[in-house]
């Protein structure tokens, strides 16, 4: 052949909007799957203050003075922006469940006409969910 | 890309009658019937109707200047009742622009031809009824292959992946003519491999693949299809299928398949490929559990 | 410049079949298509192979039925040949893992098929040509051999003896349709055109766009002479817009012909008293055409084939494939509505004049399949008989070219003693418009003595500039229609004398018209503009040759009908209809039917069912 | 054609134990949540809370079981992530490479971590 037109990766993702619910719901696994293996780094050394508190480390958390474990981690919860992003990590974590449960299904050939609903499923009941656990994740915080 | 515009083109049936050659078939074949008896008839009806189809179409030459930059061409085409994407771009070729370039042949849906990108999906050309599509009437070659020109695209990756799966009996060529007692097969094991035989290789299914996209050494939904087919038929003996389960186990085989169901779904000849491949992966996982 | 022992032109049946017998027996081939091999058009067939498998059938019974069945213009040994392979090679297909349908105890299904004396038509759903398509090329695959797919073949390199049995074949010219260069391919042993039908030459046809006749034509310029070419299928239940076949099937299950009167005209103006819609193809494809005629036919173009009474649960289970087709062709739903149907071209019983073995009388040049004509189906083709004659002399070619031993054949070809000459006057004269055979743009003739390759290359080069570099004159898609519509209007299924002489004049004119061709698309890259107008110069060949056939055979025989003598004339027409090309000057001359067998002569007999 | 044999991995295994470790982290991770932010709320946590549910061996495992799967499942999941965009040669072979050592860090770690937590080191 002589010549020919490469049109790119790109495309790809410029069709966006012709994406179908299994391509959706790929996608959204991946990203949560991301966040997930983020956070359990991130999680990992946040816990690893408990090294220090073994250690006999204090800190000063609200004019008391605790070990470095607590403090940090109380320290966190404390803060509005980390209530808020658990519940964004509550909803991803339940969404990768929901559709990894999905998955699972159709990795043993089960309901795969049902593919598409069963996403749409997962996505509404990852909603419920999280709008259900909000106030308990919220509980106590100061504003 | 580009999406330069061109002025619609003419869309009037010719009235000329030395120009009555070049009319959409399906038009002039109705038109004939009419001749002798009722000559104006067909043409006042076409008339009454006026509809036309907006097409517009992706262009791409590398060698003519002003196709080197895609760019979609609009087309109007005289809308008849059955009309599909094939026959509008048949006509369009035929009475507006005779470098207008696509593969087509049997118009039946069964050479594999003619599958293109018509608005934001896989579908054949020659089966997709326009009537059923918003307009304008969007069609481009398939995404993820090279353009050669126009909706013209470059095969060859999608054949040496069918190829990859050695998709062939794998018993004596030629057993001599006093061997060739027939192998008995099941009508159930027939019912099983029936859908997976029905692939005509257009090449939709690995298009619409994201993964295919991506990962070029990926075999892609046609080629797994076929080794299925081969796979689950039992005339094939147990050593023949583990051999072939061995070549769809590798890193680039049935592993790569990440359930979108894309290629199920723009699949012209309904063939559950999603669920072809998830069967072999657990037949994959099923024959090496027993070397546990 | 390529070279193989053994080309094969066209990778549909035939071809492939041709190419693996060829490999094995040792030759080095290659296949030579215009479309992948999956793309060709024998995966459109949907009926079956007959083959007489079963205790109980015979195959000197497949032999008779098909006898009969051509309304005795087939001759024996080609029709035994065929008869006494289809049951190896067909079984040879099951073993190389073609999906036939299966009966409860694990053995290959036969269903009963029109004009069969007994259930012997194997298959394998409705889709028997693809899985025979799609097994064969696997086994093409697993061997290696070499396909030049997307290479159009644009003519022979025949030396240019006088004497058409004198040339040999040296090898082909073809062009590679994505880059546009045109190259030699040498064939040290032989040539063999698996090139398919020619239903492109009709404007209403089941073929594919693809089926042009570029075999026929191309074998009829070299010198081969072009055989019963008249006796042209047409079925009677395609869809009116584009041709699409709806398969026997639906009337074998009950459908019913209405007309626009919603009368079922099949009984009430007593076409067909006893069978009805089951009558032969040709009995409802006239029916059908006369009811239209006469004003009863919808929107004055076709009829109604009804099958909504059989209910859903019934259409469902045997016939979905018939709805989807509707519903995709003719946007039409086959459960709320009856469905358009017209008669529409199918297959060309005639061909290529070959001998059992595929050869033609040019040394090193084979056919097979839909573009020879051995022949099998003499005036009328057999349902399920097209897949066999595929397989069988496909397999015969290849062995015969790659240099297997195949005995002596005893039918002839070529221009010879045997052959009678005809004297029947003509409207105008045929072939090679401003006959200089050296015109590469006008009727190429064939080369000289030696480097008959090296000369046909030049003279393919030279056609492809000269069509490139005119910029303008006549496209070649109005010629092409014009073509189709003559032939659709005066050669179909009813024919008279002043009808043909009409398709002959305007033959003439596409002729004269072809002379001032141009090719708009200036790119090398995937022509299909140029493409097609060396396809549409090969049509208007083949067009010729039918009409000619059909002017000078003033009789009824299967397919081929004439006003002028609605009888089957056995004392003067049981014999071969041969169209050679000598030079652009066609000749019809005409060559007695062989209608003794191995151990018994096939009397002639009404062919009534 | 023959290229394709040389490359055999254990996809299958890979992929199998994705499934696997997928279904234990369902119920884990949702035993996790519940424990952490329903029955014991995490604002409340101490360092002798975690310690004293520590104590259980049971717990202790569970907990190191978890985060081995955890890691296994999250990077085999971001490898074959990469895998499908089409990472191959030398860049996958060091992709790989990164992150086997980040796993195997992060479970030594993460073990360490939960020996303290148990009062062991």
């Amino acid at each position: 052949m002589s010549q020919s037109y490469n049109r790119g990766l790109i495309e790809d993702f410029s069709r966006w909007k012709e994406f179908s619910a299994g391509m959706w719901a790929w996608i959204f696994h991946k990203f949560t799957g991301w966040m997930l293996i983020g956070y359990l780094f991130t999680h990992i050394a946040v816990l690893s203050s408990a090294i220090a508190a073994a250690d006999g480390q204090t800190m000063m958390l609200a004019g008391e003075e605790v070990n470095a474990y607590t403090g940090t981690l109380q320290g966190l919860e404390s803060l509005f922006i980390v209530r808020v992003l658990e519940v964004g990590l509550l909803a991803v974590a339940v969404f990768h469940i929901l559709n990894g449960i999905r998955l699972l299904m159709v990795d043993l050939g089960v309901g795969l006409t049902a593919q598409d609903k069963s996403f749409y499923a997962s996505l509404v009941l990852t909603g419920i969910i999280t709008v259900a656990s909000v106030p308990t994740f919220m509980a106590g915080v100061g504003l | 890309m580009s999406t330069q515009q061109q002025e619609p083109e003419s869309q009037e049936s010719p009235q000329d009658p030395e120009m009555k050659g070049a009319e959409s078939p399906q038009q002039r074949r109705l038109k004939e019937k009419q001749e002798g008896m009722v000559d104006e008839h067909a043409e006042d009806e076409a008339e009454a109707a006026g509809e036309t189809v907006h097409i517009k179409v992706f262009r791409y030459d590398p060698e003519v200047a002003d196709k080197q930059e895609p760019r979609f061409d609009d087309f109007h085409v005289p809308f008849e009742k059955g009309m599909t994407v094939l026959d509008a771009v048949m006509y369009a070729r035929d009475e507006f622009d005779s470098s207008l370039t696509f593969r087509h042949s049997c118009r039946q849906a069964v050479c594999g031809s003619d599958a293109f990108f018509v608005n934001g999906s896989q579908m054949l050309g020659c089966k997709t009824q326009l009537s059923e599509l918003e307009q304008p009437v969007r069609i481009e070659p398939l995404p993820h292959q090279e353009v050669v020109k126009d909706l013209v695209v470059d095969m060859d990756h999608f054949y040496d992946q069918m190829h990859a799966v050695e998709p062939y009996f794998q018993d004596e060529d030629t057993p001599a003519a006093s061997d060739l007692e027939e192998q008995r097969q099941t009508p159930e094991n027939r019912e099983k491999i029936k859908m997976s035989s029905r692939c005509i290789w257009c090449g939709a299914c690995m298009s619409s693949c994201n993964i295919a996209a991506g990962d070029n050494e990926y075999l892609g939904p046609a080629a797994i299809n076929k080794a299925y087919k081969f796979a689950m038929d039992d005339r094939e003996s147990e050593e023949i299928k583990e051999h072939r389960l061995r070549i769809l186990e590798q890193e680039h085989g049935v592993w790569r398949c990440q359930t979108q169901f894309s290629c199920t779904e723009v699949c012209p000849k309904d063939i559950p490929l999603t669920e072809h491949i998830q069967e072999l992966k657990r037949e994959a996982v099923k024959k090496n559990l027993k070397f546990w | 410049m390529y070279e193989h022992d053994v080309l094969v032109v066209g990778a549909g049946g035939a071809g492939l079949r041709a190419a693996i017998a060829a490999h094995e027996a040792g030759a080095d081939t290659a296949i030579v298509s215009k479309l992948h091999p999956v793309r060709s058009h024998t995966g459109a067939a949907e009926g079956g192979i007959n083959a007489a498998l079963q205790e109980g059938d015979d195959w000197e019974l497949h032999a008779y039925d098909t006898m009969k069945g051509s309304d005795y213009l087939a001759d024996a040994p080609a029709v035994e040949t065929l008869a006494q392979d289809a049951p190896e090679d067909t079984m040879r297909l099951e073993h190389w893992g073609m999906p036939f349908s299966r009966e409860e105890d694990g053995r290959v299904s036969q269903r009963p098929f029109g004009g069969l004396s007994y259930p012997r038509t194997t298959y394998a759903g409705a889709e028997t040509g693809h899985h025979l398509l799609h097994t064969m090329y696997e086994q093409v695959v697993k061997r290696g051999i070499q396909v030049y797919d997307e290479w159009y073949v644009m003519n022979l390199a025949t030396t240019d003896e006088a004497d058409p049995n004198d040339r040999q074949c040296e090898g082909i010219v073809a062009y590679d349709v994505q880059t546009g260069k045109v190259e030699g391919f040498k064939a040290n042993q032989g040539v063999i055109l698996a090139t398919g039908g020619p239903g492109q030459a009709f404007d209403h046809t089941t073929n594919a766009v693809s089926c042009t006749g570029d075999g026929h034509a191309m074998a009829y310029r070299a010198g081969a002479p072009l055989e019963d070419m008249e006796f042209i299928q047409f079925h009677p239940t395609s869809l009116p817009s584009t041709g699409v076949l709806i398969s026997e099937g639906v009337r074998g299950e009950g459908g019913i012909l209405y007309n626009n009167d919603g009368e079922r005209f099949m009984f009430e103006y007593g076409y067909a008293n006893n069978s009805g819609e089951l009558a032969s193809r040709d009995v409802v494809a006239r029916a059908e055409l006369d009811e239209v005629a006469e004003g009863r036919g919808v929107e004055d173009e076709y009829v109604h084939l009804d099958m909504r009474h059989l209910g859903e649960d019934r259409i469902l289970d045997r016939l979905e494939n018939i709805l989807h087709l509707a519903e995709d062709f003719e946007g039409v739903d086959g459960l709320v509505e009856p469905m358009p149907v017209k008669p529409g071209q199918h297959y060309a019983m005639g061909g290529i004049e070959v001998d059992e073995n595929g050869q033609t009388c040019i040394d090193g040049l084979y056919a097979a399949g839909e573009c020879a004509c051995v022949s099998v189906h003499g005036g009328n083709r057999l349902g399920g008989n097209a897949l066999p004659e595929l397989i069988v002399f496909g397999k015969r070619a290849g062995a015969h070219a790659a240099g297997d031993d195949l005995g002596e054949p005893e039918i002839r070809t070529g221009y010879g003693d045997d052959v009678e000459d005809d004297d029947t006057e003509l409207p105008v004269a045929p072939g090679a418009s401003g006959l200089d055979s050296a015109d590469a743009v006008a009727d190429g003739g064939v080369a000289a003595e030696t480097g008959a390759l090296e000369q046909a290359v030049e003279r393919e080069r030279a056609r492809v500039d000269r069509l490139m570099d005119k910029d303008s004159g006549v496209q070649h898609a109005e010629i092409r229609a014009k073509l189709q519509n003559a032939m659709t209007d005066y050669v179909n299924v009813f024919r008279n004398e002043e009808g043909i002489e009409k398709a002959l004049e305007i033959i003439r004119e596409c002729r004269e018209e072809y002379q001032d061709v141009y090719v708009d698309d200036p790119s090398t890259t995937f022509n299909t503009d140029l493409q097609q107008t060396i396809e549409t110069r090969n049509l208007i060949d083949v067009a010729e040759t039918i009409a000619l056939g059909a002017l000078v055979r003033n009789e009824f025989r299967g397919a081929h009908w004439r006003q002028e003598n609605q009888v089957r004339d056995d004392e003067n027409w049981l014999k071969h209809t041969l169209v050679s090309w000598d030079d652009g000057e066609p000749s019809i001359f005409y060559r007695p039917v062989i209608l003794e067998g191995e151990e018994k002569t096939y009397e002639p007999k009404v062919r009534s069912y | 054609m023959a290229e394709r044999y040389s490359s055999f991995t254990t996809g299958g295994t890979a992929w199998f134990l994705q499934r696997v470790t997928a279904a234990f982290l369902i119920v884990v991770l949702a035993f996790h949540f519940f424990l952490l932010h329903f029955v014991n709320h995490a604002s409340e946590i101490t360092f002798a809370g975690t310690q004293a549910r520590m104590e259980n061996i049971g717990y202790f495992l569970t907990m190191v079981l978890f985060l081995i799967a955890g890691a296994f499942h999250g990077v085999n999941g971001v490898y074959n992530a990469l895998v499908n965009q089409g990472l191959s040669g030398t860049p996958k072979k060091v992709v790989l490479a990164v992150l086997v050592i980040a796993a195997g860090l992060l479970i030594v770690q993460g073990v360490w971590v939960a020996l303290v937590m148990r009062g062991m080191i």
